[in-house]
């Protein structure tokens, strides 16, 4: 589609460009390469009723939650894997009917993203049938009356079921494409020109990239382009698919970026344990997101030591020097 | 080959126990799902030892990977250390539609007598829960789709229901949409069903499922009784096939555990 | 600017002004799908001129490829050289589906008056044709998904035919299946309707599609009267819409593409 | 699938194992990346009634089709793109009605590849609607009666129209997916262990190999597997896909490989013009198949100095030697 050149832009910029009420989905895989300063960022600019389809939701799923910027969440988990058994502000804004949780299986949205991405209406699958995800008591959009087509990003159904007999009788279901608004994405590299590197695992990037009406990217680098064209079979993503990028070293922390840092273990920690209550979590968001002027401010607070620790070794991808285990 | 040496009761803890015996399910050459924590203690200490030729999948999309350092995430870079391939999920899951996962690793909050799991909600869920989990990942799609799975979980009573409150993952008999009859898996599923949950191992028992898809018990760890674990069930659990005691840790799995796949102390502090 | 110096008809050769014709068609900007030969040239030439942001996708799988050297395939090493992506069918023809193409150079064996273009076969299909063709690639895919498409095509009587043999790929009129009725365009595509072909440029006219989506005549080449063209189409031809001439290449544009573009000679021979 | 590593044989062994009757795809684009020296072998063990479905055919398919070792093609395009118009061979045989020849377009192709990679019945998607390719009284296999279900690897029919009201209506079709008993694929790198890295296009490799029942990979050359796995992003198979591995340098001559070598143009020129007939196939197959003992009698018999003009210059990833135009 005819499309300029992306935009090189501030933080600051790029979250104001979202409105309230976008649908919104991000790179990477429960705490590993999330765009965290953006969700940071989003916060402070108080954006609100955001809803989020997602593969799955991890730390800045629970800070938007907290926050109380998503009115709808479509997706399969969110959780902080070893360091919060659970997405607390998630459960306790679903547990008081705040948000409206549709729960979908990993496959699930993983096709729902890439069904936007191929231009189709829905992805065939077998997966998950037989569960109460597809028990159309628990359509959760429908029974709140949104799915009467009346709203451009909700499908009229959940789901179908489908036949085949192409070879030999079979029964299976379609889940309905999504397309959202934007993909908000944290890589390791970009081009000068918009060309996107993804390393290590790419979860289910490409799909959600290629769903989204508009991206914005986040970088770590932004490296000459043809350096990452030496290579073309190693990219991702072409410039006329992103439309927004932002050069945020650390951008991805307390997230985890393979081949740059880890996962701050103690800072997801630190904030599951202290944002089981909405007290706990405007506290938590007063020091870290409010209390806080910029992504520099953030790092700053963070402290050269403790990022230079979660700094990844170059040959293995990933920090040694982090202290994990108790032995 | 070096004699086995099982340990005593009091020379292991409870996670020794369940990642020995979940190792045990693994079949030389298998493709294994394996999710964080203790699946991952198992399919390593399955590698170290019966089945060298089993391949691990991580759904976050490596292959194979040959971790020196154990993960803490199936998303972890760690994952990807010598893998064979780093792609996504969207590639490892069709692997899984297409018939490529022989065993998975599994948990769960809840689960009933069929095997059907809850990760998702916790007293009702309509219009709203009144405990929300974490929902259901890969789950359901794994279970549905792999030749056996095995469930890892805690042994409790409100664990080891009649019913699940929420049927996240299925089991052996779930319900047909659109009017949710109980029907055997094999109806749902028709020629795609390939199998499903094999064995729950838990922190007092394993338990497997017979003809019908019905749990019972089939063997009681050391230091339990029968009456223990039916005490710890809240449905009416079949104890007449079970074959006596879990075979403990040897000294030999033991030390590959924390010498070489957990040294740290990550899971096994 | 340097201003346009335009070729006298015996300044140049006919393949030097289809691929003239044909790179006016880009607009600066438009992601642009091309075939092995004219299209190559037509691309490339327009980025060296009207369109230096257009982009180009080669249906085997380069993105925005930057040759030095002309390649002689849409699968050739050539194409990957400096690319932003290097993928494969599907990622491409997704990203067509998807609707990201806005432009594509095509050819035929045969076209019709709605622009059905014939690459299949000729004198009948079934039990078997006279003269099987290669086939259609993505020649119809491409037609059909993307914005606008261009045909380059030679001017024959027999070429030009008031119902191709075989419908390879959809002009603005097809078949709508299972009854075959002829339709609109609009009419099989419903929401994914983008458009369809926009010109059709041999080596005698540049022809459009009206209102209805019937060609018509819009320019002759410099050398060629409008008698000749309709001497050429086996239709009756719209030629009350005739611009006149079409505009002949310019030194320039030759210099590039004899300099720059195809220097080996291996098309502009 | 439980599966033990492959299997290091020769290219007489895996040809071997190829039955009359089997369903094939291979690896590669047009004439770029095909498993030539595989295909002369076939030729060699006089293989017949092979059902071919591929995303499009090149000099390999021709060849087959003139040694008349093919009943079924299912693919799209057959030609030698600069070096011969058309399948002289393909169009011979098609015309006599020796041939069955069903057609698809790029699209159908892939997605039926795909749906077979993915494990599902069939892909949607709106490509070539509107097309005789869809004209249910072209429906070859279905003619000659082979759309009856008793034929495990053919569809009872060759696409269904479908609907979908997920975001308003919509009608599309349904590709029923392709499961080829064998994916013959040539590759620039396959690991020791099996692990397969493609350099350059992917073409639609990665949808053939997932989609065949078994596979056959020759290589360019089999280097170790941790040399492989420093960057497991760029590989596209694991070792559990692959059933036989052939180290055959130069193998998918005269076809071209990324970054090895370059498709030999004056070679397949001249196949093309000798096999308009199929007196001139038999002289032609006479002299470069039945004529040389191996791949390796065929490579001497081509030389060294052609092989090595064609040798690609490892910064460009194509040769600088070869002369490719007239001027």
């Amino acid at each position: 589609m005819q499309k300029k050149n992306p935009k090189i832009i501030s933080l600051t910029e790029a979250v104001g460009m979202i409105q309230d009420g976008d649908m919104l989905t991000f790179s990477g895989f429960t705490i590993w390469r999330r765009p965290m300063a953006f969700i940071y960022e989003l916060v402070r600019q108080r954006r609100k009723d955001l809803h989020l389809v997602e593969v799955n939701g991890g730390t800045h799923t629970d800070i938007l939650a907290g926050a109380g910027a998503i009115k709808i969440w479509e997706s399969c988990w969110a959780g902080h894997e070893l360091y919060g058994k659970l997405a607390g502000n998630v459960s306790r804004k679903a547990q008081a009917g705040e948000l409206l949780v549709e729960d979908y299986s990993h496959v699930h949205m993983v096709c729902r993203l890439a069904a936007g991405a191929m231009g189709l209406p829905y992805m065939p699958t077998y997966a998950s049938m037989g569960t109460d995800i597809l028990n159309p008591e628990y359509d959760v959009l429908g029974k709140a009356g949104l799915r009467d087509g009346s709203h451009a990003k909700i499908p009229r159904q959940k789901y179908r079921m489908a036949q085949s007999d192409f070879y030999g009788p079979t029964e299976l279901i379609h889940i309905p494409a999504a397309r959202p608004d934007w993909c908000i994405a944290h890589v390791q590299y970009v081009g000068e020109e918009g060309t996107i590197r993804v390393m290590g695992q790419k979860y289910s990037d490409e799909e959600a990239f290629k769903a989204a009406d508009k991206v914005i990217v986040l970088a770590e680098s932004v490296v000459p382009e043809a350096m990452l064209r030496q290579e073309p079979e190693r990219n991702l993503i072409p410039p006329y698919m992103v439309d927004y990028i932002v050069e945020l070293p650390w951008g991805a922390h307390p997230t985890g970026v393979y081949g740059n840092y880890e996962v701050d273990g103690n800072f997801i920690r630190d904030f599951y344990s202290r944002t089981r209550t909405q007290e706990g979590f405007d506290a938590w968001a007063e020091e870290w997101i409010f209390g806080v002027k910029d992504h520099v401010g953030y790092l700053e607070k963070l402290g050269i030591d403790r990022l230079e620790t979660l700094r990844a070794n170059p040959g293995l991808k990933y920090s040694t020097k982090v202290v994990r285990g108790k032995r | 080959m070096m004699e086995k040496q099982y340990c005593q009761p009091n020379e292991y803890k409870t996670i020794d126990l369940l990642a020995v015996a979940a190792a045990r399910e693994v079949n030389n050459g298998d493709v294994v799902f394996a999710g964080t924590g203790l699946p991952m203690l198992a399919i390593m200490l399955a590698q170290n030892t019966i089945a060298p030729k089993a391949v691990c999948i991580y759904e976050a999309g490596t292959i194979d990977g040959r971790p020196i350092h154990l993960p803490t995430s199936v998303g972890d870079a760690r994952c990807a250390y010598q893998a064979s391939v780093s792609s996504g999920l969207f590639d490892v899951f069709n692997q899984l539609q297409r018939g490529e996962v022989d065993l998975a690793f599994l948990g769960g909050a809840e689960i009933d007598k069929y095997g059907n799991v809850n990760t998702t909600a916790i007293g009702g869920y309509m219009p709203q829960p009144k405990i929300r989990l974490t929902g259901s990942g890969g789950n359901p799609d794994i279970n549905a789709l792999a030749r056996r799975t095995v469930f890892i979980m805690v042994q409790e009573k409100r664990r080891f229901k009649e019913r699940v409150d929420y049927i996240t993952s299925p089991g052996w008999r779930i319900p047909k949409w659109p009017f949710g009859e109980m029907v055997h898996k094999k109806e749902v599923y028709g020629d795609m069903f390939r199998g499903g949950p094999t064995a729950v191992i838990t922190n007092m028992a394993v338990f497997r499922f017979d003809e019908e898809g019905v749990m019972y018990l089939d063997t009681v760890h050391p230091g339990f009784t029968v009456d223990d674990v039916k005490n710890n069930v809240d449905f009416d659990l079949n104890v007449s096939r079970c074959r006596g005691t879990t075979e403990p840790p040897t000294r030999q799995e033991l030390e590959i555990l924390y010498q070489q796949i957990d040294p740290e102390g990550i899971f096994l502090s």
